[in-house]
């Protein structure tokens, strides 16, 4: 009788245990099944840290027209983050619908785990990148360093704000069109250009893991006197803080194309696919063009970048990513692993 | 004379440090929260988003209490009432929380449940998320909080010793009596105790969930998560708003911690 | 027997505190356990309660085997060294545990706590808390709370160590009679022999995880079955060059001798009735003791210890006297051999 | 009979007191689904990769210089939180004085507060802009985004471990002590030294490995303070996220591995320590 008793204490309580634990775990269960219901669906659309205002806007225009062409309501839950932290949550389990990021490549790390189908690329026009930006050189008012171009970031006592490239999808723009510039000047060699980059790099004296965390260091936390931005984020600066900052536009920069792609695995266990493809097509519509233009992101329509000309410098000389250096994979694997350029420039 | 001036010195360096270093952080949240005035600070905290983030995390924070108490009083139970081999070992094992990273506690979960995790394919076939979810967010919680009350009860029981138990079951008394009547009307500012410091690191914890949690707006995003956020949004004054509405939370816990800390004292003289 | 322990072994890792320990206690006797620290007592007692388990051997209680009855059924009464008192309850509800556990009627409880506060004297104090008595009051509550559910045994773990030494003479009286009074078997640990000797009905005394000896105290005082025992019991003087004491000689096999003062007798030299008996010694010191004086003195280079009546007469440091020894406790590898002194035998014998 | 307590008697039954199977069975199942499984899962991780390349990701020069960032800051927070932590304690135990209570009450803010309104606000507080940051550049002192900054952060976390370390010693030890010192003729600063200081050292060094192993780790208050310039203001945490943005799982594994053993030998070096404190603190007591 006693040991029987004495079981059955324990069975209540272990089990008392056993069922919190599956109470947590089931918690989600639930909540996943009204995305089937019909007359709602919700998607999720994991991007970066800058698109936030974009997408909130975009958000409420596609349901608008989702509404009028499907009579369905549409509910897109947004994550913003640091691009390949983002990219790596989705990787991880994060069931994003569609991927809205800073880089192809942290896109195509998804392909890699097959999450997205081969050829995502070629899915949408212009290479699957609605909107595209630039780096530009922010700074503080009335330029006192006299910042013209890339040679003047390394001048001594510069303090240069950028992130860091092993872990910041704009970073990586940041370094490769600072890569360019150098190897334009006359009698450049890989190694004069290595030479330059250390010396730009010597110059840093905060590298954020994200471009967002740069700019508040930069702009709220008052370090340094030159931050390399996205060109939408230093529009968004000014904006914020009117009369504190001036955007330099250097003779040549990189042509940024942050890419969009439905993760085809997650949207067909959602059973998300159309309305998925739907939003992100939507997005090179002209009046998604236009909200990309007012966003201070450049619309890939030539005719409603046009719109924009007084907002963007148009003159601006632009290497691309594919023409100028390889493609990412290529680019990655020279300047961005392990032991590669850019770990090599730190090496003393 | 000269034991008067030591004591002020003393004195003063102390307070001159507390409020270097703790006091004023406190008070740049508050400022900076309410720098754009009134209708921003609450603009900022009455967010659909801060609400909904701070409703996860009251959750989060009450899930993991209960678990972490029932825990807490089993381990500190099983350590002080029993002798068996490999009690040092097991002591130390509950206490690794503590001292892990954060960022690996949440790592070590993506290792498990993520898609990369062994686990994964089961909780698949099952239709169960756990990380980027909010089971991820409680699992990290209660990971980063495990020993809290269990640290605070093992030296109380310790010093108690087990004369009064094993007293109470020599007269035929079962577990839960002795448990209700011997053991926990000594132990119970204790327990509350370490609740209180549960419940604060609970509600506070941020690096372990911003790895597990996916920063899902209104669905994941805890209220730390949600200040960090905001931060990133150049959006400063909401960001330190949100916060103080944390600041607030905690100074009321200090409070609760310092009054049940009054009580303890009270009852160890006894 | 009512309670009988047949061939006991415990050990906890390498540290053997029981070895084949084996005793009886008829009922009602009241058995004082005696020994230093870390000789096994308290493990017997607990062993006895089910607080442990024996590793071998069996404990009889009542003549049933107990060794598998959990410590609860067994029907024990035990009163803890520290007391352990319940302290987040009142007087009365420390003693009316046991009874609430077993579900006894409220009236009934109420009847027989009454009944252990009289008992106990500590009427008035029934609302009290532990901390709020003082020890005296607390080892009574102990007591009472033990004794409430009516057990067959009582066992006592050091009931006297945690009190202060003025009373503890006053409460050891008070547990005798009041165990006599309640004819309750009982065993009670001890390391102090004074309170075994004048408490117990019979004492065991334990060394190293052995029983020693087992019987009445003026038994074990006059006749020790060990060296241990010899040496343990009253005061003891070891001896190693005993044959130069008058007297005694030095026998094979046994390496020392203990001599206990009331074994030595001095006088003034010219007093002497025992010339052929006794020897010279020197006074080396002389103390009060309150009742008696405590002497030393050098005897052929030998330094005893004598007790002098206070009448007697007055030695000072340096005075010769002529000591007498009666008798001493010669010590081998295991037993003890009473000698006395040859001469006086001698003598006597010649006389008669 | 203090033996008797240190180990396990080899029966079947475990004592009187119930509940050993029920509580050994909660305990170790609760700390087996959240502590025990998720940290050995920690090696499927590591499986496809090799000795050589586990070595070479830890040994890599940029991640030990952040070893050496994070362990140095941590040490001089740790160590800078024992001076403090020491005095706080004294006041606090000694001395009475308006505002006492609220100053025992603030101790234990870095607890309480979020890690990440921590960090913010510290971030904040010491940058140029700051209220103390632009107080100390005009001396031309940089706070934030310098180990100086980290460290600070550091001793942020780590007060109320070092205080709260050694208050109850300090409580407990009698004043009678520091008297009959003084009645020999010791001078306070000689009594402190001679006396009071070595009956508190081992809780000051608790605190201290406490303080120490916490600061390593954390995350949430540093990171913002942190400015993650390889070789010189790059923490431990920072690249373990550097290499997972980079998807390098072993290799971020591997550098977490590191960090675990570290926490487990602090860990059980203190719980070592403490257990000695005990047994002098319990001295005599045993029987």
């Amino acid at each position: 009788m006693r040991v029987k008793s004495f079981f059955s204490k324990k069975t209540v309580a272990l089990s008392l245990a056993l069922a919190s634990f599956a109470g947590l775990f089931s918690g989600c269960v639930g909540s996943d099944s009204d995305t089937k219901a019909p007359e709602t669906i919700a998607i999720t659309n994991v991007s970066y840290d800058p698109t936030r205002e974009l997408y909130e806007q975009y958000n409420k225009l596609f349901a608008a027209y989702w509404k009028k062409e499907k009579g369905q309501d549409v509910t897109v839950t947004q994550s913003h983050g640091g691009s390949g932290k983002q990219a790596r949550s989705v990787l991880e389990g994060n069931e994003a619908d569609v991927v809205t990021l800073a880089l192809e490549g942290d896109i195509d790390e998804l392909r890699k785990a097959g999450l997205i189908e081969d050829g995502w690329v070629q899915e949408l026009e212009k290479n699957s990148a609605p909107y595209t930006s630039t780096i530009v050189f922010l700074v503080r008012k009335g330029n006192p360093k006299g910042i013209k171009d890339w040679d003047d970031l390394v001048k001594p006592g510069v303090e240069v704000i950028t992130p860091d490239p092993k872990s910041s999808g704009g970073a990586r723009w940041n370094f490769l069109a600072a890569w360019a510039f150098f190897g334009k000047l006359t009698g450049a060699t890989e190694e004069t250009q290595k030479e330059q980059i250390k010396a730009l790099y010597s110059n840093v004296t905060v590298l954020d893991s994200g471009a967002r965390g740069s700019t508040t260091t930069f702009v709220e936390n008052g370090q340094g006197d030159v931050l390399l931005a996205w060109e939408n984020e230093a529009f968004l600066s000014l904006k914020e803080h009117p009369g504190d900052f001036e955007i330099i536009t250097p003779s040549l920069s990189i042509l940024a194309q942050p890419s969009v792609a439905v993760v085809d695995a997650n949207a067909k266990k959602h059973g998300t696919e159309e309305v998925s493809k739907a939003y992100l097509a939507y997005l090179y519509s002209e009046e998604a063009q236009r909200l990309a233009g007012q966003n201070y992101y450049r619309p890939s329509n030539a005719a409603i970048l046009k719109e924009f000309d007084t907002t963007f410098d148009l003159q601006i000389a632009l290497v691309s990513i594919d023409g100028d250096f390889g493609g990412w994979e290529a680019a990655t694997a020279k300047f961005f692993a392990d032991g590669a350029i850019f770990d090599q420039i730190y090496k003393k | 004379m000269k034991g008067k001036i030591t004591r002020w010195v003393l004195v003063g360096l102390g307070v001159l440090f507390i409020a270097l270093m703790l006091l004023l952080p406190l008070a740049a949240v508050l400022v900076y929260a309410l720098r754009q005035g009134w209708a921003t600070f609450l603009s900022a905290v009455t967010d659909t988003y801060a609400i909904k983030a701070l409703q996860l995390t009251l959750l989060a924070a009450g899930i993991t209490l209960a678990i972490n108490t029932v825990f807490g009083l089993f381990a500190a139970w099983a350590i002080t009432k029993f002798r068996f081999r490999g009690k040092q070992a097991l002591t130390t094992l509950i206490d690794i929380p503590f001292s892990i990273s954060p960022i690996v506690a949440g790592l070590v979960f993506i290792v498990v449940f993520g898609r990369i995790g062994w686990a994964y394919p089961l909780l698949e076939a099952w239709n169960i998320k756990i990380v980027f979810a909010v089971p991820g967010i409680v699992l990290a919680t209660i990971f980063v909080t495990f020993p809290f009350v269990s640290r605070e009860l093992i030296p109380l029981m310790q010093a108690s010793g087990s004369d009064e138990e094993t007293a109470a079951a020599l007269m035929g008394a079962r577990g839960l009596r002795i448990f209700r009547r011997v053991t926990l009307p000594h132990i119970k500012w204790g327990l509350l105790y370490g609740v209180i410091l549960c419940t604060a690191r609970a509600l506070g914890e941020f690096g372990a969930v911003s790895v597990v949690s996916g920063h899902l707006r209104g669905k994941t995003n805890t209220l730390p998560l949600h200040v960090e956020i905001l931060y990133s949004e150049f959006r400063l004054t909401a960001a330190f708003s949100v916060a103080s509405v944390l600041v607030v939370i905690a100074v009321l816990i200090l409070i609760l911690r310092n009054i049940v800390e009054h009580k303890l004292k009270r009852e160890e003289r006894l | 027997m009512y309670v009988e322990l047949k061939d006991i072994d415990k050990r906890f890792g390498s540290f053997q505190a029981s070895d084949g320990v084996s005793f009886g206690v008829a009922k009602g006797k009241l058995i004082g356990l005696l020994g230093p620290s870390g000789s096994g007592k308290t493990t017997i007692l607990r062993m006895i309660a089910g607080l442990e388990a024996p590793d071998a051997g069996d404990i009889l209680i009542g003549g049933k085997r107990v060794n598998d009855i959990s410590a609860a059924k067994r029907g024990v009464g035990f009163v803890f060294q520290s007391y352990a008192l319940f302290r987040y309850m009142s007087v009365f509800d420390n003693i009316a545990f046991g009874l609430t556990v077993q579900k006894k009627e409220r009236a009934y409880i109420k009847e027989r706590v009454d009944e252990l506060i009289r008992l106990t004297g500590l009427s008035g104090l029934e609302a009290r808390r532990p901390h709020q008595l003082s020890g005296g009051q607390r080892q009574r509550v102990a007591f009472a709370r033990a004794l409430a559910p009516n057990p067959h045994l009582l066992l006592l773990d050091e009931p006297f160590a945690a009190i202060d030494a003025k009373v503890r003479k006053e409460l050891r009286s008070w547990l005798r009679e009041t165990i006599g009074k309640v004819g309750i078997t009982s065993i009670f640990v001890t390391h102090d022999q004074d309170e075994a000797v004048e408490v117990a009905d019979e004492i065991i005394i334990t060394n190293k995880g052995r029983v020693e000896q087992i019987g009445t105290p003026t038994d074990i005082y006059k006749n020790p079955a060990t060296p241990f025992a010899a040496e343990f019991i009253g005061e003891s003087l070891i001896i190693a060059d005993y044959g130069r004491l008058h007297g005694f000689e030095k026998l094979p096999g046994f390496g020392s001798a203990v001599l206990r003062p009331e074994f030595v007798r001095v006088v003034k030299p010219e007093q002497e009735p025992y010339p052929h008996a006794s020897q010279r010694g020197t006074v080396a010191e002389v103390l009060f003791r309150g009742n008696s004086l405590e002497l030393s003195i050098d005897v052929s280079g030998i330094r005893l210890i004598a007790y002098h009546s206070l009448d007697g007469d007055v030695f000072q440091p340096g005075d010769a006297v002529s000591v007498l020894i009666h008798r001493l406790f010669l010590l081998g590898a295991r037993e003890v051999k009473k000698t006395e002194n040859a001469s006086l035998q001698n003598n006597t014998a010649f006389f008669i | 009979m203090r033996v008797l307590g240190l180990r396990k008697a080899p029966s079947r039954r475990k004592g009187v007191i119930p509940g050993f199977g029920l509580c050994m069975g909660v305990t170790l199942s609760m700390l087996s689904l959240v502590v025990l499984i998720p940290l050995a899962s920690v090696f499927l991780i590591l499986k496809d990769f090799s000795l050589h390349e586990f070595w070479n990701v830890i040994s890599d020069r940029q991640t030990v210089a952040t070893y050496r960032v994070s362990l140095g800051c941590a040490f001089t927070a740790a160590a800078v939180n024992v001076l403090f932590g020491v005095l706080l304690a004294w006041v606090l135990t000694r001395y009475k004085f308006p505002g006492k209570r609220i100053l025992d009450g603030l101790i234990e803010l870095p607890f309480a507060l979020p890690t990440a309104v921590a960090g913010i606000a510290l971030t904040t507080l010491y940058s140029n802009k700051g209220w103390v940051g632009s107080l100390f550049e005009r001396m031309g002192v940089k706070i934030s985004y310098t180990t100086v900054g980290i460290t600070i952060a550091m001793i942020f976390i780590g007060i109320p471990f070092v205080v709260r370390s050694i208050q109850p010693v300090l409580e407990k030890l009698d004043a009678q002590y520091e008297e009959a010192a003084a009645i020999l003729g010791a001078s306070r600063a000689r009594t402190f030294f001679k006396v009071i200081l070595p009956e508190i050292l081992p809780a000051a060094l608790t605190g201290f490995g406490l303080a120490f192993a916490r600061s390593i780790g954390e995350y949430g208050s540093v990171v913002f303070i942190a400015g993650n310039i390889p070789y010189r203001t790059q923490i431990t945490p920072l690249i373990i996220m550097n290499k997972l943005e980079q998807f390098n799982y072993p290799a971020a594994t591997s550098i977490a591995l590191v960090m675990i053993v570290f926490s487990f030998i602090v860990l059980f070096g203190i719980h070592v320590l403490s257990a000695r404190v005990n047994k002098i603190a319990g001295g005599g007591a045993g029987g």
